[in-house]
Parts: C-alpha cells; structure tokens; sequence
C-alpha cells in the first residue's frame, strides 16, 4: 500500500477529484496548505508599506491506495490538475505500513478500500 | 428659483392641503389628474373593510408660508431621512460583500466607499443641476456648474420642507444609490478603474437626467407618470445598468459548466444580513424623506407601507424559496425583502397599507423566480440586484397603476422611456470601456481573486480561507 | 376611538402639565396615587446633594390641543423611536448569531428576519387590536381584524403625540421583539418550523393580550401597575416563553457531561459586539419613544437614565465577572449592559440619574449570576437571554417601587401575573409542538449544524472553521 | 445658570439672527471678531462663481425667547445627534477591530465597550462639572460633583436649544470619543488595566479642563480660537494622548525589523469599513449637533460641508496612495474619509461647501503621507489614529483660519495651548503607569494575542486563523 | 517508530483525546480536514441552484509513537472514535525514519516521547 | 528522499523559512495545525464556566528533499525554530518512495528539486 500525498493549485481539485474518480478512487482526504515553490509569489501592500508574499494557497491531497493503483492514481491527478504552468504542483509517494478501518476494524487492503 | 425635487402629480384629496411640498413649490405646473378608478381601487380594502375613512380626514391645512417651526421640523426630518440613507451605502456594501467570495472582499468595499463619494461629489459639481434645473424643456436643462444657493434659499421661500443644502444633500445620498445597485452585479469580474468611470459617468450624466423629466419636472412628471421615490428612477436606474453590465462581461468563471449551474457561495450571512437590514432601515427615509417634509400623516403612512411590503416581501419570499427549492434560502428571504421595498417605493404614499402589503408580497415571489430565471439565462448577477432592483422595480412602478390610482399607460410609457435610456446609455458606456481600457481582469486574476491583484491586499488577513473556486 | 399606547398613571406634578399623551388621551380613567414615598426616594439624591431642584420645573404647559407643529414634531420623533426600535432586530440578530457557532448562523439570521417580519404582519391583521382595543373589560378586549383607522386618526385628536399609523407602526416594531428573545435562547436546536409557528401565534395573541392590561388601559393600569416601556411587558414577555422553550427543549448536545460545564464558545464576538451597540442604539428609541412624544424634558431625562443605567450594567457586570471568573468576559459586559437597559426600562421616566444609575450597576451584577446559576441548574441559554431580559425585566419592575415611586405591590403583581400568563402559555404552546411536528432537531442534525439541514447552506462558504464540538 | 456648551464667536452676519444659542445664552461675553479676511475667502468660491449668495440670506430672526415648538424641536434634533455621535463608538470599536490581527480582536472590543460607559459615568460625576463650569476664571472651574440640574433648566430658559439633561447627554457622548481614539494607537501590546486607568483619568481631567477653555467659555473663547465640533477639543485630544502611548509603548513585536517595514494586516476588512461608515454617520450628529439648534441653515450647511469633506477625503487619500503605493489601498482610503471629516470638524459651519471638499481633499492626502511618515519614524499606530485625528485635527483647525474666517494667530494658539496641555499629560500618565503596574504585556502575551491572557476566550472561536506573526 | 495518521469525525477528537491519554500516548497534532470516502455527502441548493457536497469535514491526527505504542495507539484512537456508522473514519500508519525534538536536538525514541 | 515533516512555534515560521532559505532549501509545504505535546496548554473561561485547551496552534512544514539535503534542512530548521523553551517542536523525517513534479511529469531526485 502506498499513500500518495498532493499538492496543487485550489482551483483544479475539482477536476482533480472528477479525475480520480474516473479511475475508480474514490476516497480521499483534502486539506488547505499554503505552498512555496517554484512559482514566484506576489507582492502586498499595506498602508504604504510591502511584503512579500511567497507561500501560495494550494491544496493537500492524502490517497492511501494498494499498490496497484499508485499508477492509475498518480496519473489521474496529473491528468487533473495539469495546465502546464509552474506551480501545478506536486505529487510524493510513501510507503504505508498498515491502513485500519475504525468502523469495522478491518486493516490491510481490505481497510483502504 | 424654482428647481427642487419631486413634483408630486399624484396625491389624494385628503393630503393636497397638507403637502407643503406641492403647495408652496414655486413655477410647477399643478397637474392633478382624476383618480376616480385609483381611488376606488386604493381604498377597496378600506371598503371591504366597511370603512370610508381615511378619505376625508385632512390635517389643519398648512398656508403657503409655514411657520419657522414648522420650516425647522420639516428640514429635520430630511436630515434624519438622509443620513437614513447614507446608511443604505453601508448596507450596499455589506450585502454586496457578504454575496460574494472573500477573494472578492476587499475590491467590493473599495467600490462601495468609492461610489458614495463620487456620487456625492459629482452630484454636488454637476448631478444636481442637471436633476432640477429649474424651468426648463422638460428633456435637458442645466442650472450651472457646483451648488448655487439663491438669496432665499435657506428658507421656507426656497421650499416649506427644507432648505437649498437639505434639497441637495438629500439627492446626493439618492443619486450615488444607482450606481452602488451595479457594482453588485458586476462584482468579482469587473475591473477597477473601469467599474470606476462608468460609475462616475453614470451618475453625473444618465441619472440626472433622467431623474429631470420626473422630479425636475420634465415631460414624464407633466405627463402623469408617478414613482414617488424612484423604483424606475433610482432603482431601475441601477437595475438597468447592472443589467448591461452583467451582459456585457459575461459570467464568472465557473459559475455555468455545460447546461448546469454551479452556484458560487457567499462568504459572509452575517454581513449579508446586516446589509439587508441597513437597507431596510434606510428606506424608512429613502420613502419617508421623499414625502418632502415631516407631514405626519404622509410621512407615518409611508413608515406603514414601506414596513408592510418589506415584510410581506420576506413572507413572499421564504414560500416561494421553500417550494421551489424544498429548503428556505436565506439568501432568497434577504432578496425578498429587498423586493418588497422596491416594490412599494414608486407607491408608497398612494398605496394603503394592505395593498402594500400585497405589493410586497408579489414582488417577493417575483424577486424569487426572476433571480432563478436570470441564472437559466446565464446572467450572472452575484447578488441578485437585477431582479431585486430592476424587476422589482418595474412591478414597483406598475402598482402604482394597479393599486394606487396611477393612470397605467403613463406608468408603462415612464417605464419603457426611462428603461430604454438607461439600458442603451448604460450599455454604450461598457462597451466603450471595453473597447478601450477593457473592463474584465484577467482569468488568473479572477481565481486568485480581484483583492490581491487590484489592491494588493486581503480582507481576512490572517484568517484560513479555502476554496477551490 | 380611544385606543392608543401606555397610559401612564405614575408622573410627578412636574411633567403633568407638559405631557402630552396623558391630558388629550381620552377615555382614559386618570389614577394618579400619591407618590410620597416614591418621591422622597426618587429625589433622595437630589436632597442629599442640596438640591430641591426638578420637582419645582416645570416647562410652558401644552393644552389639550396641541399645534400642528407639536404634533408633526411629536411624529417625527415617534418615527424616530421606531426605527430605531426596528434596529434593535438587527442587533438581536447579530448578537445571537455571533455568540452561537457558524454552523447555526445561516439559521439564526433566518429567524431573526422572519420575526421581525411575521411580527409587524401578525400586528397588523389582530395584535394592534388585541392589544389597543379601546375602552373594554380590562381582560380582553378586540378591536377588529387588521388597521381600522377613524376618520380623525390622523390628526392630534387621536393622540397629540402622533398619528394612528405612527401608533401601529412603533407598537409593531416592540411586538417582534417578545419573539426575537425567545430566538436566542432556544438556538442551535429547535426546530424551524416549530419556531417560526410558536413566534407566530405567541406574538399574535399573549403578547398583545398581557399587553392591553396595562398598556392597553386594563385592570393592571387600572391597579397601579407602572411599566414605562416594558421591562415586564416586552423583556419579560421574551424571558419566561425563553425559560419555558430551554426546559422543554433541553440543553444542547456537549453543553452539560456528567456534572461539569463545557462551555460552547461563540464563534464572532465582534459580530456580538456590534448586536450588542445596537440594542443599545435602538433602547434609545424604545424608552425614548415610550415618552410619546417629543416632550423635551422627558425624552431627556430618559435618555440619560437609559446611557447611565447601561454604562453602569457594564461596569458593574464587568466587575462582577472579573471578581468571579478572575477574566473580565467580554460576552457577559455585552450582558451587562443590556441588563442595565432591561433594568431601566419600567422605571425609565421616573427614576433619577442617579438611581438609574445603580440601577444599571446593580442589574450588570445580577446578570453575571443569573448566566451562572442558570447554566448551574443545567438550563442552557446560548446568549443569556433569560439572565438579560427574565432575570433583569422583574429586577427593573421592582426598582420602579425601589427607586422610582411606584407601588411595590403592584409592582410584584404585575410580575406575577403577567410572568404567570407568559410562561404558561408559552409552555403550552412549546408542549403542543413537541407533541405534534416535534421541536426539537435530530442528533445528527445538531452536530453538523442547523444550517446544513435546515437551509441547505453553510454561514461562512469557503472559510475554514474547525470545530470539534 | 450658565454653563452650557459652545460658546461660538465666529459666525457670519447671516446666522447671527437665526442662530438661539447664540442669542439666548445668557453669561456669555459676546465676542464677535471682524471677519473681513476670512469672509473674504470664506465666500471667494461663491464670487468666483458669479454669486454673492448667501451672505444676504437671513431668516426670520428667532427671538431671545423660542416657542415651546421650536424649542422641542431643537431638544429633539439634539437628541438625534446624541444617538448618531453614540453609534461613533460602535464605528471606532469596528475599525479598530478590523484593522488588528484576530488574536487581539477580544481585548479591543472589550476596551471600546468598557471606554463608552467609563466616559459616560465619570462626565456625569465630574466632567461636565469641570468642562461646563459656568463663571470661571477661564483656566479651571467646577461646578460641583455630579448632575445639578438648576429650576429652570429643562426649559428654554437653560438654552433655546435643549434641556440640561439633553446637554449633558451629548456632551457625554463627545468625552468618550477621545479615550476610544486612543484605543486604536496602543492596540495589541497594552496592558487592559493600564489602558482603563489611563482612559479614565484622561477623559475625566484632561479632557474636560481642555475643553472648558474653549467651550466652557474659558480663555481661548474669549481670545478668539475657533473649533467648532471639535478637530482639536475631541480629536486632537485622542490624537496626542494616542502620540503620547505610542511612544511610551514602543511597537508591536515584529513591525519594525531593522529598517525594514514589515505591515501587520488587519483581519477584517468588512468590520473596517462598517467602522467607518458609521463613524460617517455619526459625524452627522457630531457636526451636525455641534450647532445647538435646529437651525434649518446651519444644519443643513454642516451637513453639506461634512459630508463634501469625508468624500473628497476618500478620493484625495485613494489617488494619493495609489500613486504612492502603485495600488489603491482600502484602509487608506478609509483613513481618507475620516481624515475629511477630522478636517471639516473645525469649521463645518463656516467654511463653505466648495472649500470643505477642498480641505477634505487635502486632508485625504495628508493623511496618507502622515501614515507612512509615523511608520517611518517608527511610531507603531496600527489603526491610524494619529495621523486621522491628530495631523489632521491640526489641519482641520488651521483650515478654519485659511477657509472659514478664523484668526490664524489664535488657531496656532489653541492647537499649541491645547496640544502642550494633553501631550504632556497623557505622557505623564502614561510613565506612571509604566513606572507603577506597567503598560506593555509580556512578550508571550503579545504573540499569543491579548484575547487568551487578558481574556480567557478567542474572537472567532471554531476558525482557523492561521497567522505566524 | 511509526508515524500514525488518523481521519476521524471532528466531534469525535475531545473523545479520542481522552482515550490517548488513557494509553499514556500525550503528544499529538491535529489538523483540519475535509473527506471524501465512503460516508455519501449531501446536497447543497443557493438561491435556486444546487451543488452536492461530498467533501464532509474531518479531523485529522498525527502521531509519531515508538513500535510498543502502535497498537494502544491505534486501539486507542478506535474506542474514542467508533461509533460503527459509515464515516468513522480511518487509521494509516507509516514507518517513521527519525525523529528529532528540536528544543534538545535529541533523536529517535527520546525525540519521539 | 525523505520527506521532513516538522512543527514548529507559528511565529517562528519566518525565521525557519529564513534559515532554509539559507540552506538552498527552498520548496517547501506549510499548514495549520494544533498541537499537543509536553508544552502545557492554557484555561479559557466562556460565561462562568472553564475549558482546558490543550491544543495549541503549530505550524507544520513538509518538505521533500534528496538524502543529500536531509540534515542541512533539519539543521536549517532547528537554527531558525529553536529557542530553548518547551513547545519549540519535533521534526520527523519519512522514507519517501517517489516524487513526481505534474507540470513536467519528472520524477525521483529530478521532482523534488
Ligand atoms: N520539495 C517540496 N517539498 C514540499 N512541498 C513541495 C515541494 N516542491 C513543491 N512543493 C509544493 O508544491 C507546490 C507547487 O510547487 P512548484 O514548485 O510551483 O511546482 P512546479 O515546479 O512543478 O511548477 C508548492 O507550492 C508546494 O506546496
Ligand atoms: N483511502 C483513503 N485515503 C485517504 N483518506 C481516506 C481514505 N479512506 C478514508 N479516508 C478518510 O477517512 C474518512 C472516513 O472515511 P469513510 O469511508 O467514511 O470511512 P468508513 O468506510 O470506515 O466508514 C474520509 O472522509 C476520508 O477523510
Ligand atoms: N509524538 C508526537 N506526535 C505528533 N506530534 C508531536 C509529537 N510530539 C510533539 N508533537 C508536536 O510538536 C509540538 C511541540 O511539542 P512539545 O512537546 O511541546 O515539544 P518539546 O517537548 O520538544 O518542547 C506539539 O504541539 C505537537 O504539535
């Protein structure tokens, strides 16, 4: 099992969900994040004085899946959240160890599912 | 001198003598047309009732010349009413701003204490003689450049129910009105600078202009057209433009995917809540103060109606949203009320109060379907400001005729001739700045939002904010 | 006709002559107890700084027929005082929004708009009249359905201080507030439907029904009761069908484990914050407006007695809290001062500065108890709307006795009878809900927020709000 | 008895007869200096135009002794402006929490509600004694402990324009305005207790020994300063204390690193600009009460001048910090709309409309300039404060010498005299406090946010702010 | 060690709080987070229009335990959790590289306690 | 690759991002969170009644970066995080299986740079 973690731009989780979906996962976790990356980031002033603003609003996508569906995953999210500009975003791929459902207690495959 | 708002054509045998405002104006043609059906209608209710009434009650007349006191009173009283509707900006800007993202926040307070100042200040250099230019051909007059008080103007000479700086201060609020009903609809998409111009041109031309052939005294006002306090001169006003502008930019990015509607949510019910109950406070003087003194009777009735149809409007409404949406939209209820007010104003010295009531009641399940049918006709108006203000006011206007003695084709000609113009003049200005300056932010500006791009600043520092739209 | 509001039976010699309302009201049985006691204690203050001082003034005297100035001025202020009382609603709504969670505001803002709204409808179609039916038996009395205005009722022969509409239209605005009370108290887990009909038919009927007794010209005045402008009569009213909803309703889920408090934070204490200046704003037009009529020396003294009674219910809850919970709390100052205005609202008119004062300061300190032993005896009230306006309302009848020369047997009378009918019929009408559509919502529904499930819309869309309760 | 506010000695020819307050104030040394000069400029946009206007308009003279009508009616409209200048505390507590990070946002509340009750009560035990003495020597008098109403003064005979009771209560509203002014300067670092002493002892003492100079009739009255409603008696007085805090302070943690620096958004931009449209409106009352009468001219014109003002403020701080900053900043033009009407306070009633847009304008602009140079400096004030109400109240009061006829000699007098008088007291206070209970909360407290420590309790419970300053 | 992430109900955190600190497991963090699993979501409608929404809120908890407290750990966070209706929540655990307090600088299991 | 988890004092962000900066690590992920650890937490009081908060708010940073760059990114973060007092915060650093950049499709040590 691996859990997949995401980040991209706040406006393609739509598409990005409608995507994952098409490839059969389903399930998910989403939290907000602010990002700092490639992508330059803007400039803000306040009365009279500037800051820079370079940790950009992005969104965090958590996917425990099985193996076999890393690829199916992966693809989807860039299929998703692609436009070919920088700061699209990232995905990184962990190793997971065990998974449990709380309701049932099932763990395993069984439990990601 | 003889300019001065709202030459009232339309009043009843019971309040002539009262009105100081009729009475004393100086250099109006005195037109009072024979309400026989209207009044038969207006009072139906009382009738039903087994009542007369009302009718034949008449106040100690008041004489050409009022006393000092009763001058002061009366000037008072448009104080009060104006800065009741000064407060109707901040309610603008709040239901405006609680309707929309909070990306969007920061861009839409600007506008809103943007359009109060310009709209005062170009009402003071230009607006207000272009609205009451005194004696003119009833189409276009002009009284000269920035405020000019004549030698009695503070007095009861210049009008028994305020002063020259009351008259202006009182438009002033009024005028800035118009344009603050756009920018709701045109909100997270518009670009400044561009919002900006039109705003300044449309209320120091259009607006006054328009309002002349009516309150100035022009040709809709000696034809017998009646909007006592503007759902067709202030309110359609705005609702007309807001109408051109929605048209001529398009609608939010994500708002219609294919054939489906996406709403786009409101940051903030509070501040929505706290706008609609700004307005409403504020229209207790937008109505209250176009009676043009403190007569009590007139100005009590106002009170009656303008509460009535703001509450039937809510009632409307919340029946209409629950029905056809299975649950009571807030929003909706917000919109209803709004509905009922703009509903009444054309009326609501002529309108008794169970008629009011009903007027407000229809313009609440009419402001319901019409925000509905806008979105199928993909018009995107965040705030639902064309159906409030411009639908509204329109069945505002035609109740006149329907329940308050109104002579109907005068009311549909003031309808059709004042919508024609505001809508082509209103179009015209857009898509001139379309052609030049361009009046759209860019598609990136749009997602990340228009606060951070045009102002470089964000409306809830500090706070998580998350959205994917 | 001689309905019309607040027969007032308890004024010193001083205002007699200049009060309006009480010399023109006809049909009215003029009871006027000798106040010594009361008036050695009301002036005690003055004595003890070496001044004999108010008792001797005593302005110019207005006949029974007032001039058309006075009247229109008198108007104008009635119409002042309502809409600032119409202000109070907004205040209402944003207090209880702001000190429940977000996850129930989009409910809270509903209900505040549909009260105000059902509140001036109901008051028009039977309140005015049950509660202002003209000469009747003391009990019960009918005027007939919806507004029956004479022939003089709009004249100052129907009341010196203002017109038949202007007497329904600032009745109206206190009718909704009984409801708005109980809206608060009973947030964040009562049925819609079964709010909106308990408000419906508790403002319809008790509200207006208690209120003819005194008000009205009822046995009650006809005693010796005194209730100015309703510390029993409104507050109160909103108080006990308050305490009645919370015992029927229970507490909320998490409010109460085991025998320990969990408190349940407001989630905007601005937005309290503002409700809460705003209450305070529109009491200057409850008390104020209560005088009716502009009769300077008494529309003044009564905004003094309400500012200083409100400063001193800050200051003395502010102190209070401080000493009890080692913090000053933000949320009970906001009560505090609100006490100190539901504590000077019987005795507004007739208590001192200085006594209203003490007044105020002693209700800021009842109020802070009152939140705690209420939450000690498991009654959950989100915004201490029973603590402000039960607790404080029988506080400010009885100081009218204390402090302002009223009859302290009366006084308890009143409390009794009226509190007696309010919270019996309110616990009737809460019971035959529950038995019927039920009030209270599903546990599921409760945790995920009212707004969800009742109105298919979050408060704040696209923030983050983080709950774990 | 002839305490009582304002004693005005600039006023045109054309008010004289008109104005009660003038006529009727009994005691009062009637010092009318020739105003050639100023009337010269005063009037020049008017001869500019063509018109020689308004200097000929007189109405019809009011007599020593006003109608009971007139009287009511001055008393009532004096009413009003005590209402609107109260709803300034609920705008001051709005922007104020709007422009401080959330985690503050409690303890800032909490100090606006305590600071309008504290101002409230201590005007009514001892500063209205000391600001309205009655006969002094000009420098220090008192009038005795708490309110002392004399025989006649709820009559005419105290004032054409109001009771005693009216007068105190409008005053009061005024005392507290300057504490609250404060407030917003030392937000976010000061201790609660130091700050309440602080304000305490400055509104009681400071405030209303300055303000009997001028307005008791004291030395300045008599030498020929001019300050109507107060640009240096109201908001130069919380200008300079606020000076004087921010210095004893030093900034907030994290503002000035290095030479670099770094902006501490404010978390509500929605809460900002609701603060400032209310303080807006209640500079209606503010201004507009500051006559002391009804007078149908002058109210009408301080209307006028207050309202060109505050608009041309916004738009002269919006092209003025969007040249400077590249963007129109919000806040600075929400800064410009009080900067106008800081700047028009001084002379509203006698500069005319074209000249208060002007110097509204140039107010907008200083404004900005003032903020940007205070941050340069280092002076951490993070609403603005000083550069609003102090810089701007300096201008305004020079604007009076420029625009509306003042002695310029006796302008820089008084904003010297006066400005000497509350910085040096407020900075005496201040190191008192410092030296005895302290006044800057601990550095943990400062980044925790004073909500948690002075508070026990957060703003938005249930949102996730995330901040990391 | 193992680094435990947890999606639970947000009502539910006062309640698997306690039943951590039961098992002696005290240190945690907590995160906001929004859930798309097998829990259907529910139907929005504004102003006329209607929008389903099937990312519900959730808790989400992180938690670096020694090998020895995985299972008390997770045991744990199922008893204060569980309320066997769909939604419950889910259990991933990964395996934990290092750890360092950065207070003390101490690493491994003395940075983890 | 690793992925480095860390919280950290909120405002200690600033100087943490300094200090990475420094260190040429200059991608990086941050969040909200609330954290619970031996930093003890503070007494809210709300109308009479008290509440333990135990759960004070962090700031959490997740950083990918290749072996190379683990212990300059953890020292970086120490440098800028520590001051010595409890509550400074952990970091916790995760095997990272893969990383893939979505504009280009890179993956491995070429993804996360
Ligand atoms: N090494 C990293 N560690 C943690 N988060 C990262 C890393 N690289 C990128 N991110 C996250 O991904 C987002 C997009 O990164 P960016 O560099 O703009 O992407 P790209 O270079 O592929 O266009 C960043 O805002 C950040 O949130
Ligand atoms: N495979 C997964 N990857 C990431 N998060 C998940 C996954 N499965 C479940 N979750 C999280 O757990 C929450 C509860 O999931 P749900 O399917 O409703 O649980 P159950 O099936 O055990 O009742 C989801 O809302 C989501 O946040
Ligand atoms: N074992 C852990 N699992 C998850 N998060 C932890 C753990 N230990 C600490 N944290 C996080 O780090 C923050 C700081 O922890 P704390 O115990 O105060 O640090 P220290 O003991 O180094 O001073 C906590 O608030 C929490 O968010």
């Amino acid at each position: 099992m691996k859990l997949i973690v995401a980040y991209i731009q706040p406006e393609r989780l739509t598409a990005v969900k409608q995507s994952l979906f098409d490839s059969n996962v389903t399930k998910m976790s989403v939290t907000n994040a602010l990002g700092c990356g490639q992508q330059m980031g803007y400039t803000e002033t306040y009365r009279g004085a500037t800051v820079e603003v370079n940790l950009l609003k992005k969104v965090r996508l958590e996917l425990a899946v099985t193996d076999a569906f890393v690829k199916p995953a992966v693809d989807a999210i860039i299929k998703g959240a692609k436009t070919g500009q920088i700061g699209d975003g990232k995905i990184f791929v962990l190793e997971l160890h065990e998974c449990v459902r709380i309701r049932t207690g099932e763990t395993g495959e069984a439990g990601v599912g | 001198m003889n300019r001065g708002k709202k030459d009232r054509s339309l009043t009843t045998g019971a309040r002539d003598a009262a009105a100081p405002d009729e009475a004393a104006r100086p250099g109006r043609a005195s037109y009072e047309p024979e309400l026989s059906g209207g009044h038969g209608k207006r009072w139906f209710w009382g009738a039903a009732l087994g009542l007369l009434a009302m009718a034949a009650i008449a106040p100690a007349a008041m004489a050409d010349e009022v006393s000092l006191e009763m001058f002061t009173i009366n000037n008072t009283w448009m104080l009060v009413a104006t800065f009741l509707v000064f407060m109707m900006h901040l309610g603008f800007a709040s239901l405006e701003a609680g309707m929309t993202r909070a990306k969007n926040t920061v861009n839409i307070l600007f506008k809103n204490v943007f359009i109060i100042s310009i709209g005062i200040l170009t009402y003071a250099i230009i607006g207000f003689s272009l609205m009451y230019p005194g004696e003119f051909n009833g189409v276009l007059g002009w009284a000269g450049i920035w405020l000019q008080p004549g030698p009695d103007d503070m007095t009861a000479a210049y009008d028994p129910g305020f002063t020259y700086w009351t008259d202006f201060i009182f438009q002033a609020m009024f005028a800035a009105t118009a344009a603050t009903i756009v920018s709701g609809a045109v909100a997270e998409r518009i670009k400044l600078p561009a919002f900006m111009l039109f705003s300044l041109i449309y209320i120091s031309t259009t607006y006054p202009i328009v309002g002349s052939w009516q309150w100035g005294g022009g040709w809709l006002d000696e034809g017998g057209f009646y909007d006592f306090a503007g759902s067709t001169l202030v309110h359609s006003a705005g609702g007309w433009a807001a109408l051109a502008g929605v048209i001529v930019l398009g609608p939010r990015i994500g708002k219609y995917v294919g054939n489906t509607i996406r709403p786009i949510e409101g940051h903030n019910m509070p501040l929505a809540t706290i706008g609609v109950f700004l307005l409403w406070l504020g229209w207790f003087g937008f109505n209250g103060g176009s009676v043009l003194s403190a007569d009590p009777e007139e100005v009590s009735l106002v009170f009656v109606t303008t509460a009535l149809a703001a509450a039937a409007g809510v009632i409307g409404a919340m029946f209409t949203s629950w029905t056809v949406q299975q649950k009571p939209d807030l929003t909706m209820t917000l919109n209803g009320s709004l509905a009922g007010l703009v509903g009444i104003t054309a009326g609501a010295d002529v309108i008794s109060p169970f008629w009011a009531m009903i007027v407000g009641f229809i313009a609440g399940i009419i402001v319901v379907f019409s925000v509905i049918g806008l979105d199928k006709a993909k018009l995107d108006d965040p705030v639902g400001a064309i159906s409030v203000h411009l639908t509204c006011g329109i069945w505002g206007t035609l109740a006149v005729a329907f329940f308050g003695g109104g002579d109907l084709v005068w009311q549909v000609i003031g309808v059709l001739a004042c919508g024609a113009t505001y809508f082509i003049s209103a179009m015209v200005f857009f898509l001139i700045l379309k052609a030049t300056i361009g009046i759209r932010v860019s598609e990136n500006e749009e997602i990340r939002g228009l606060d951070i791009d045009e102002h470089g600043m964000e409306s809830y520092g500090g706070f998580q904010i998350f959205s994917s739209r």
